[in-house]
Order: C-alpha cells, then structure tokens, then sequence
C-alpha cells in the first residue's frame, strides 16, 4: 500500500490539511474529503468537462488531476463563487437565461465561463462557444448557455 | 442577428402563466447545492462496482473471486449464482402479442449475450478498492457465435442471441388502417421506394445512472434513491423482484442529470444494490462510469425499414407499406418491444394518406438492450415520412411544400382520425408552415441557394412538417396507467404545498406547475412549493416521459385546485352565512356581493380550516385535495423546421447556415423554458443527422463506449435559431397545453437530413444513410463527380 | 475512474527525475500535464507503479527568445504557448497550433514536452514540430542530447526520447508570418483525423502531417514538389499537396477510413499553404 | 480484425521455422514475454506484458501450433486476457525462401475485447502491427 502524501489545498478560501493516497483524483477530494459536493463526475476521459474547478484561478478538470497535485494551490469551486451569498455574476447569468436543465453539467459550465470572461471580457457568441469546447450539455442545446455568458459578460462591463 | 425572444418576466407581476419567468429550481443548481444520487453520504455506506463482459457473447465456464475477497476493504463479492434467485427478473412492461422473450436475471447465469452485461458485482469500503476488486474477478469464458446485424439476424443460419428462443425474431407486429392497401397500390400511377436507416444511439445523458439502497432491518423497509425518471413505475415494479412490499419501499429521484428516455426503465442494478443493502445490512451505493453508461443503459432508435408509397401523378397518396426491421439487442428492458410500434401509430405524419401497412419485425442482437430515447418512435416515424415526401416530391418533380399541403386536414378536420388508427386531437398545420417561411425568409432562401449552385456549392434547405404524440396518455393505451396524480394542499399559513407524480429531471416543473397554481389559487409565487420524485411525499404517479408532464400531471394539479377552491367556498359561504352558489373566489379573495362586503383571504381562511372551530356540519378539517387525471386522449403538437445547409465539397462538412422552427405545443405555460426544451430537443438531432452513432464491431464490441468515439453536440456545433410558434389549444386537458419535451428532435432530424439531401440533390444523389458524417458526404460526392 | 494504486514521488530537480527514473525503470512514468496519462489510468489501461511528477521542478516553464530561435521548456502549458507573445510574434505556427489542441481546460493543464514525448498520432503539435524543423533537448543519465524534429516522432505512441530521459527544453525557429495549421478534427475527442502544419520561408515550404499515420511525418512530396518554386500558384499548390499522403500507410478507423485521412491529409495542406500564403 | 504482414527474416526458412516453434526462442522474442512454458507438444501458456508505450497490459493465455508443414506454414492459434480485455485469434504463417532469407507472410485472424477495444479503436489495428513486426524483428536477430 503507497504512502499516504500529506497535503494542504486552499479549498474556496479555508486552510485544507489532509493525508490522502497518492492515487485520490482531485475531484473525489473535494466532493468526499471536502464534502463539496458541487463538483461533478461525467465522464472518465476528461471530456464532458462537469467536473471543471479553477485551481490558482485556471479552469482544469479535476478528474484529470491528482490531489496531491493540487498541494500547495488554491482551488475555487462552484460552492466557492457566490460572495457574501451575493451571486457570481455567471450564476447569475445562467439563471437569468436558463442557461440549465437538470443541473448536472452546470457548475463545470460555470466554472468554465468565469475563466472564460476573466481572460476575455466582451467575447462573441462564437468565443464563447469555443471557449466551451471542454464542456459537454446534453439538455439545452448550448444557445442559451451562450446567452448566459453573453449576459454575465455585459453585466460586468455594465460593472 | 440574433436577439433575446423572452425578456425574463418580472416575478411580482401576474398572471404568472405566459411568461419567461426564471426557474425557481435554478439557485441551488448555480450554486452547486443540489443533491443528485452520487452526493449522497449515508453512515457505513459501501461502494458497489460491477464486473462486465468484454464479450458479445460466451458461455461462462467459472468464476473465480478468490483474489478479489481477499483484498483488504472489500466486504462482498458476487455472481449471479448468489443473487439470482433474491433478484427476480429484469421487467418488460410492453404487452405484444406472442413476444418471446428471453429471462433477463439482474447478473449473467451461465452466459453473456453483450459487451457490458453484469457478470459479476463487488462491495467495498470505498469506490477505489472495489474497482481493484472486480479487476481481481477471474472470469472464464467461452466465446460463442455472435449476431450484431438485425438484417443478419433474421436470416436463416445467423447465429442465435438466445439459442434457447430458437430464433432471433422476438415478434412480428402489423399494423394496416384506413383503406384497401392492396386496391390503393393498384390504383397507383407509380410506387415510389425508399430504404430508410435509423441509426443505433447513446442516449448520454451527462450524469450516469447510480443508485443508492439504504434497508432498515427492524422495519424491513427499503429506501432506494436512484437516478431516473420514474420512481413511481419503479416501486411498482422493484417489490415483485425483490420481495419488499410496495409499501415498505420508498424510491427517491433525487436531482436527476438528464434522462431523455435512458431514465426510463428499471435497471437490473437497482434491484441488485438494493438486495446487496438488505443482504449486507449496510447502505450500498453504486455510480455508474461513462463507459457503463455507454455500454449497460438502453440505445435508442437502430431501425430499418423499406417503404413504399402509392401515388397518383398529380401527387395525391394513395397507400404507404411499410416493413421495418428493429434491433431491439440482447434483451428487453421496460419498453423495448414497444418502442418500434409506436413508429407505427405516426407513421402517417401529419397527411392524409387513406391506407397504411406496416411490419415491424423486432429482432435480437449480441448488443445493449434499445428502449425509448428522446422521442421514442416518432423521430423513427417522422423520419420516414418526412424524407417519403421529399422523395415524392423529387420523382414526381412537384413542389415538396405544395405535396405537403396538398395533404395536410384541415382546420375543420379535427379531430382527425388516421389510418393508423389515432384521433388528432386539434391542428393547423398550414399556419405553422406558414410562419416558419415567413420566419426563415424563404423566398430569399431559395434565391440564396439558387445563387450559391450558380457558383458550384453544394447548398440545400430542408423542411419537415411534424406531428407527435404526447401527454402520454390514456391508460387503455399505455403498459400500466397513464394517468397522473397531483395533490395541493394549503397549509395552516397559506403557503402552498403541491405534490406531483411527475418527476421532472431538468423539465422545470417547479416553476411552470408553481405558475400555474399561483395563478389559479392567487397568491405569490413564492408561497408556492412544488414537490416531487419521492414516492413517501407522492405517494402515486406515473413519472416523467412522453411529453407528459404539464399536459398530463399538470391537468391533476388544476383539478386539485378546483377541488380546494370548491370546498373554501363551501367554508366561506358559511362564514358568510350564504350558500357557496353566492361566493365569488377571484384572485385569492372570496366575497359575496349583495350579501356582505365582507373578503375573505386565504390566511384566513386557512386558519380556520386547521383550527376548525367554525366549520359548517359535515365540512372536514384541513385543505388539501388530490386528484387523479386520465386523459381520454393523447395530444399532438406539431410545427414546420426549416434548415439551410452548405456542404464542403473537399471535406465533407456540413455547415448549418440557417435553422427555423415553428412549434405548437398549444399555451406555453412559460416561453422561456419551452424555448429550451426545443432548442435541446434540436441539439439531439443534428448529433443524429451528423455524426452521433453507437457502433458494435462485428465481434459485437462496442467501439464507440466513452465520449472519446461517441461525439454529442458541443457548443460550437450549434447554429443560431429562429423560433417561432403558433398556438392551437388541445380540446384533450383544461390548460390546453401538449407537451414539448421532445418535438425539436422530432421535428429536426428530417430537416437536417432533408437539407443535406436538397443540397446533393443537383448531383443525382437520392440516398443516404444516417448520420451524413463528412466521409459519406465526401464519399457520396466523390462517386458523383 | 479510479486509478490503481502507486507510489507518488515529486523530485525538485531534473537532476533527481532522472535518477528516480533509472531506479525504477520501466514501473515508473512520467506525469506532467496528465492528460494522456490519467485517462489511461482511470481506465487501467495504465497502471505505473510509480509516478514521478515533475510539475514542480523550477525553471521547465518559459518560453524565451535564444538567438534566432525561441526555446519553450518542457512543462510550458498549451495555453501559455497560445497566448505567448514571444511566439505570436517570432514563430506563430506553434501558438496556432497550440489554440486546436483539447479545450481550454486541457490547454491550462497539457504540457508541450508530455505530449511531445506521448507521440500520440493524432496530436497537434508533432505537424508543427516537424515543419518548424524544431529541436528536442532531452536530459538522461548519459547526459543531455538534442534530437531533431525528424527523428523524433519514432513509431506508433513512441518518441525517441528514451523511458529513463526526461524533455527540457523544445527550440522553434524565428519565421516569417507564412505559417498555418489546418485540422479536421475527430469529432468526438477533438483529435486530428488530419492536420497539416505549414511553414513558408526563403528555404522553401516545410510541411509536416499529423493524425493520418502511426507517426506525424514531414510530407516530403509536397515539399519536393514546391522546392525552388517561386510563384506558389493556385494550381502548382493543389498539384504539391496532392502528394501529402504520398507512400504514406494511413490509418483507419471508426472516425476515418485510411482514404479519406488521406484525402483530408491533401485538402488540409493546400488549405494551410493558401493560409499561410494569405498571412504573408 | 484482420491482419497481413510481411517481413523478410535473414535465414533460411527451416531456421525460420525452427525458431519459430522453440520455446526458447519464442520466450525471447515475443514482445513482452516474461513466462512461457510448454504445456505439451506445441502447446503453451505465457505471460505476456504489451501495449504499446506506457499503456501496457498483463495478459496470459495459451497458445498452440497446428498445421505444421515444415517449413513451409504453422498455424499459430491464441487466447488470452487481462486486466484491459482479452486477445484470441489465430495465424497463418507462411515462409518462403527469399535468397538467402525468408520471406514470412502472416495472415492473421484477430479479435479484441474489452477495454481495448472499446478505447482508441484507432490505436488497435496499429499497435497490433506494431507488435507483429517487432516479433519478426526479434526472431531474425534472434538466429544465430
């Protein structure tokens, strides 16, 4: 049995100290070690994108990561994002345009989005579609999504 | 340029009903708050992993476990020879004359018939040590002849999926209506042919199944959460398998991850991890990887069929026949068999045609069961009928939108009965043609296309005039009911609680249910509470599928409401010492005019129906009224989509320039969410008419198991929609409504396929089989060039 | 999804990668990005007894100018290849390339030298390494070698960097503007079916194949064909790329017939030719 | 999935074909082989570790040689599995002198399951030639 690895994430701002098994994919740190539960399993070829976390403020799939890679980063997740309850203005643009249905690929969508607009501001319709390129929707078509963004972006620009 | 159809309604004003309202299930999704099945944490829970075949098909000569109990953390490990017999069989609820059908046991016996079938399952302490586990299963097999072609299948000398059946024709199923085929084929100027594929797909939903079983010993009750989008169907069916009683079981769908039919049955693993709870005396859970998901849930569609159809010169149809081949693999889950009929029951879309004939020939195969996907039949249907009429169109070289109409019943027809047998409850089909060519321009689309030819494109548009059947339905037509129930009841503080049996999965019947109940109670949205997917809380129901929901379990909603309305009348005809005839109930408020100007309101009413001091001689304490609703029909939404394609001739890619869509679902309870269902609904089918197909290799393995060979839509492959709708109320429910939940991939995928057709139709290409991938496009031109 | 169980080692230095590679031989791999790695091993196609990530060794992330060239270390992410400057500016075909691999999230975490050092036959960088004519500086226990472009992508999944060497360092040379890749992607994972990665310059035009072969090769027909060409006319480029599969054993598959890879292989090198042509 | 290769082996065919049926010399030479042990005439079990680069696989199984024309054609038959799926199939083998070589031509019948088949189709039919030439490799530099 290897040895378990000790490790200290910042996970959505609080200290995290844990001994993990040096096998423990990220994503099933945060949602069985740190209980949040936000964080989604799609697929198991780093694909569907469900599981999408900023780690140090770069979108990654945190299935495709070991924990112990992630020692010694800040990790953002969905759970993370809303401040002071307020929501995140991509949340907010999500629900303003039913940028969901059943939920499940959402918080990596989101996810995505917020690094999305942190590296491009006021992208077009067809940034935004690449930009999600990573993330896989199997309900709404994608087009309101892209509203969602499109909205969060001129919410910020409207600042 | 593309604008916002919806500005989203402001929630204090009202009615609710009609408008773009934000969904109230969206905060705690956005937030990541919602609990589905993979985050629950129940104390001592063990993780379950299941053992698959990698053959199609193999005798099982012995298994071995030896090696993986023996690895520290696993608590059990399985086969079919130890659960069996506790288990039951896997249901099929479709009643077919004749069907043979094979045992479908929760593990394999003595033998696999695909790739993916459960041989074994392993318990341990946590997910990782019971994947090591089923890895250290040592399994002997003995491969046997495998069959993976449904046309292969039924010829003499394949090899059998089940050589215990004697032959791999599961039924035979005709349909014939309306006229005398044989006399419209005769009276028929020309018979035009066509050969029709349905390609076999993976319905991938994002989240994969999972199940957790928790059983209380003391109490010999079982609690089962599971991902799916029938918990009611399930505890109807679970108790016969497993032995818990009906009423000592409780099934939760909690946050379903998207359904589209692969939600829709009962699985061999929710009885399984429900026995391995019982068993093992500890919470079990089990979460299915993508590649089981690929491999182990139902497929959809992999039907086909040739079709003849009788036609006079002029156009007019005389007769379709039909013989369809449908490959139902391995086994039947909850609705196989029926699936193909009902291609049946709309294989006339939304024309006139005097006499039909069809043959379904359903078929085993070495491969994953198919069930109902995203539409279910009609897709199959629509398909077919919408690709005949171009084709007609074609040979008889007559306007395809004129043969369209020259078919289409009019207004005054309805209801129109079909030769398939249906009674179409209410249509226009001519005015939703009509707004989607005013939608999409055609006339500009035309020339657009005509100009692009001149210059040696490849361009097409294509038209599909749909109908579909939804509201399933009424219950002399459905397996097991197709009622709904719904309970509303007002509580002590006038908030209100309403209980459905549908069990919505990403639909958004929290919202538009808790529109319509804030409307016709009167009061504020945010007093309304909508409550579902747990059998403890709706105690019936018959869950989420074919276009049900608002139609069906929506209809038992507003006869709550008039239930409780009727009986608070009855209470404040008494506090006004009147008779209920003289209440008037408007907008959350009772009064009486000309007999007090007295109102009372729903706090207080509701006080007084708990406290129950003042109540009249036999009026019973407490507001609250369930109902049971049974359509006595089906609905059926149809509408007009219009697609406009640019191929490349070097490559093969097809590029959707343009895509217009016309639905009438009836009044859209909120716009913004019938918005999402069509624009989902569309994604479906530009994977079906482009490039998704669920491929077994000739050995029956399964190629295309993970999202890295089985591609769905990405966003960047979506084009930016025009939608439009008209709105022709169904006579069959009080809201008028039809259900949307699957039109745009019933409407779309003939569109598409239509308009990659249209634009290879200069090249004297006729035929293509689904999907229009790159290479066959290429291919197809290549020949022709 | 869960992977087998390992031992994680996280050495500070080349120095020290190297050794822990020669103590364990052939149980041990390499994480660097992990985007080919973890998937295999979720699925068990991979189980190393041992991982050594080398994501924490200082000073294999940089991309900087070094004469004519510009030297990228190994661990230098996609993204950062794609949004680099540097790059855009002095050899844009590597940045270009770049922007077509995965999603962004894979680009944040897929790292040059791990997928250089993969070979997978349908990646996108090996088409522009082999037309950059790049450098690949490589550090093992025999010391520190440079492998050409051309030598480097050996077979089927298989590079000549040895399982005991470790990528450092990857040198691109400065060009003019006249590059471009075009790829037709596969459809579900977003690998090349065919990409062509062109490079124009005084020397004449390089052009390097991706996704049709068991290796990405340099696509010599169309090179030959072109070389000494001074007017690159519309007919002259479809005749030079019609040779980009030329002798080549192309692969087939579920996504592609061997054929139709082929014919893409053509279309996509006339298609960057024009590209590149359009950029001058 | 069907195979056919060719390699040319620097000897002359009834060393090809001895080398081919010697345990001794197949231990070597297949790629990967870690056991092989005769369990009667022309009859084996082996250890296999392939794949191509890190994605190797444990396999065992059994394999027999019938049809034996020295030195002319064998047929090499084959099943085994492991942890990622399971290999099984069957193949030709024809020599033909060549000069002083032999020219072997291999007409091979072979099916895969499980996880690899299911993942990388694209990786399957290459990596299985991969292996057969490096096989063909090994036994010409095998021969003394």
């Amino acid at each position: 049995m290897p040895m378990p690895f000790h490790i200290h994430v910042t996970v959505n701002k609080a200290d995290q100290h844990h001994d993990v098994e040096p096998r423990l994919l990220l994503v099933h740190y945060l949602r069985d070690v740190c209980g949040l539960t936000g964080t989604h399993v799609g697929c198991e070829t780093s694909l569907c994108g469900a599981c999408t976390v900023l780690v140090d403020g770069k979108a990654v799939k945190s299935c495709t990561m070991f924990a112990v890679q992630a020692d010694g980063s800040s990790v953002t997740t969905i759970e993370g994002l809303a401040t002071n309850g307020q929501l995140h203005a991509v949340q907010q643009g999500f629900w303003e345009c039913h940028g969901l249905q059943c939920g499940f690929c959402t918080p990596g969508m989101i996810m995505t989005s917020v690094a999305l607009l942190a590296r491009n501001a006021a992208p077009s319709r067809e940034q935004i579609a690449e930009g999600l390129r990573g993330n896989l929707c199997r309900c709404t078509g994608y087009s309101h999504i892209i509203d969602a963004v499109n909205h969060a972006a001129k919410a910020v620009a409207r600042g | 340029m593309r604008r916002r159809r919806w500005p989203v309604a402001d929630p204090n004003t009202t009615p609710y009903v009609g408008r773009a309202m934000k969904r109230i299930e969206d905060p705690r999704l956005i937030r990541g708050e919602g609990t589905y099945t993979d985050d629950l944490r129940l104390p001592g829970m063990v993780h379950a992993a299941i053992l698959r075949s990698p053959h199609a098909h193999a005798r099982i000569r012995k298994i071995d476990t030896t090696a993986a109990k023996a690895i520290p953390g696993v608590v059990a490990v399985l086969t079919g020879a130890d659960v069996n017999a506790s288990c039951g069989l896997v249901p099929c609820a479709a009643a077919i004359p004749d069907l043979k059908a094979p045992k479908h046991t929760v593990l394999a016996g003595d033998r696999v018939y695909f790739v993916g079938h459960a041989v074994a399952v392993a318990v341990a302490s946590d997910p990782y040590i019971a994947r090591d586990a089923i890895e250290a299963i040592d399994v002997d097999y003995d491969p046997l002849p495998v069959v993976t072609n449904a046309e292969d299948a039924v010829k003499i000398g394949s090899p059998l999926t089940h050589p215990d059946l004697g032959s791999n024709v599961a039924y035979t199923h005709n349909v014939s209506g309306g006229g005398n085929i044989d006399e419209a084929f005769r009276k028929a100027d020309r018979i035009v042919k066509h050969r029709l594929y349905h390609q076999r797909l993976t319905p991938m939903p994002i989240e994969p199944r999972g199940v957790v079983a928790s059983y209380h010993t003391g109490e010999g009750t079982l609690t089962l959460w599971t991902a799916t989008q029938i918990p009611h169907l399930i505890r109807t069916l679970l108790p016969g398998m497993i032995g818990v009683p009906e009423n000592k079981m409780r099934i939760v769908a909690p946050e379903v991850g998207g359904g589209f039919g692969a939600k829709l049955n009962v699985y061999p693993e929710e009885a399984l991890i429900a026995h391995l709870a019982m068993r093992l005396h500890t919470p079990v859970k089990w979460i299915e990887s993508r590649r089981d998901n690929a491999a182990a849930t139902i497929h959809g569609r992999d039907q086909v069929g040739e079709y003849e159809v009788a036609v006079k010169n002029d156009g007019t149809i005389l007769g379709l026949k039909s013989k369809t081949i449908a490959d139902l693999g391995s086994y039947l889950q909850l609705l196989t068999p029926a699936v193909p009929t009902l291609t049946g029951l709309v294989l006339t879309g939304c024309y006139t045609i005097p006499a039909v004939k069809m043959e379904i020939v359903g078929v085993y195969t070495n491969k994953m069961a198919t069930d109902a996907y995203r539409g279910a039949g009609r897709p199959e249907a629509t398909y077919l009928i919408e690709r005949l009429m171009d084709v007609v169109a074609q040979e008889l070289k007559i306007d395809r939108l004129d043969l369209r109409l020259k078919h289409f019943p009019a207004p005054g027809d309805f209801p129109f009965p079909t030769s398939c047998g249906l009674v179409y409850d209410s249509g226009n089909y001519a005015a939703a043609l009509t707004k989607a060519k005013q939608l999409a321009n055609w006339d500009q689309l035309l020339k657009d296309r005509a100009a692009a030819r001149a210059a040696g494109k490849l361009s097409g548009i294509g038209v599909s005039t749909y109908v579909e059947i939804c509201a399933m339905g009424p219950s002399k037509a459905m397996p097991a009911g197709g009622w709904e129930w719904g309970c509303v009841r007002m509580e002590i503080s006038a908030k209100v609680t309403v209980i459905t049996g549908v069990s919505p999965h990403g639909q958004g019947q929290e919202t538009t249910f808790a529109q319509i109940v804030a409307d016709r109670v009167g009061v504020p949205i945010e007093d309304v509470v909508i409550l579902h997917g747990d059998t403890s809380v709706a105690h019936y129901g018959r869950d989420t599928y074919g276009s049900r929901g608002t139609a069906v379990g929506g209809t038992a909603i507003v006869m709550c409401i008039d239930k409780m309305i009727a009986k608070a009348k009855t209470l404040a005809a008494h506090l006004f010492e009147t008779t209920s005839d003289h209440v008037v109930f408007e907008n959350g408020r009772f009064t009486s005019p000309g007999v007090t100007n007295r109102v009372i309101t729903w706090p207080e009413l509701a006080g007084e129906f708990y406290v129950a001091k003042n109540l009249p001689p036999g009026l019973e304490p407490g507001l609250e009224a369930s109902s049971f609703f049974e359509p006595q029909n089906f609905t059926f939404p149809f509408g007009t989509h219009i697609c406009a394609v640019d191929l490349d001739r070097d490559t093969g890619h097809v590029k959707i320039t343009k895509y217009v869509a016309v639905d009438d679902c009836g009044p859209q309870i909120n716009p913004l969410i019938v918005e999402g269902q069509v624009q989902g609904g569309i994604a479906h089918s530009i994977g079906q008419v482009l490039f998704e197909q669920t491929i077994y290799n000739e050995d029956g393995q399964l190629v295309t198991g993970e999202f890295m060979d089985y591609a769905i839509p990405r966003a960047h492959d979506i084009p930016d929609y025009i939608l439009g709708s008209t709105v022709t109320p169904s006579p069959i429910n009080p809201l008028g409504v039809k259900g949307v939940g699957e039109a745009g991939t019933i409407g779309a995928t003939p569109a598409i396929a239509n308009a990659v057709m249209d634009a290879l139709e200069p090249l004297g290409i006729t035929h293509m089989n689904l999907p229009m991938t790159p290479e066959k496009v290429w291919q197809a031109i290549k020949t022709k060039t | 999804m869960f992977p087998a169980h390992f031992d994680y080692v996280r050495p500070a230095t080349v120095e020290e990668a190297v050794k822990l590679l020669a103590k364990h031989g052939d149980d041990a791999k390499l994480l660097t990005g992990g985007h080919s790695l973890i998937p295999a091993m979720k699925l068990r196609l991979a189980r190393p007894q041992v991982v050594v990530d080398i994501g924490r060794i200082a000073n294999l992330s940089y991309i900087r100018e070094t004469g004519g060239a510009i030297a990228i270390g190994a661990m230098t992410t996609h993204a950062d290849i794609e949004a680099s400057k540097t790059l855009r500016d002095k050899s844009p075909l590597l940045a270009e390339t770049a922007s077509h691999i995965g999603d962004a999230q894979v680009r944040n975490k897929g790292t040059i030298g791990g997928s250089l050092v993969h070979a997978d036959p349908a990646a996108d960088y090996p088409a522009s390494i082999l037309a950059l004519d790049a450098e690949i500086d490589v550090v093992g226990p025999r010391g520190k070698r440079t492998i050409k472009a051309v030598d480097f992508f050996v077979d089927l999944l298989q590079s000549a960097v040895a399982a005991d060497e470790i990528v450092t360092e990857i040198r691109v040379p400065a060009t003019a503007k006249t590059v471009a890749y075009v790829k037709t992607e596969q459809k579900a994972s977003g690998f090349a079916l065919a990409g062509a990665a062109v490079v124009i310059g005084p020397g004449g035009v390089r052009v390097g194949i991706t996704g049709v072969a068991a290796t990405a090769y340099r696509a010599a027909g169309v090179e030959k064909a072109l070389a000494g060409q001074t007017s690159l006319t519309p007919d002259l480029i479809a005749r030079a790329s019609a040779q980009a599969a030329a002798g080549v054993d192309a692969l087939g598959d579920i996504h592609a017939s061997p054929e139709f890879r082929a014919h893409l292989a053509q279309v996509n090198t006339r298609r960057a030719i024009e590209k590149a042509l359009t950029r001058a | 999935m069907k195979l056919t290769l060719s390699s040319t082996v620097p000897a002359d065919p009834s060393r090809v074909f001895a080398a081919l049926t010697d345990p001794e010399v197949l231990r070597r030479t297949i790629p990967g082989c870690e056991t092989l042990t005769a369990t009667g005439p022309d009859a084996y079990e082996a250890t296999l570790k392939i794949g191509v680069a890190g994605l190797k696989g444990t396999y065992t199984g059994k394999a027999a040689i019938t049809d034996q024309r020295p030195p002319e054609r064998l047929t090499l038959s084959f099943e085994g599995k492991g942890g990622p799926g399971f290999v099984r199939g069957s193949a030709a083998i024809t020599l033909t002198a060549d000069g002083d070589a032999t020219r072997v031509d291999c007409a091979a019948d072979v099916h895969v399951g499980g996880l690899i088949a299911a993942i990388g189709s694209r990786l399957v039919d290459a990596a299985a030639r991969k292996l057969a030439d490096d096989f063909f490799r090994q036994i010409g530099s095998a021969l003394p």
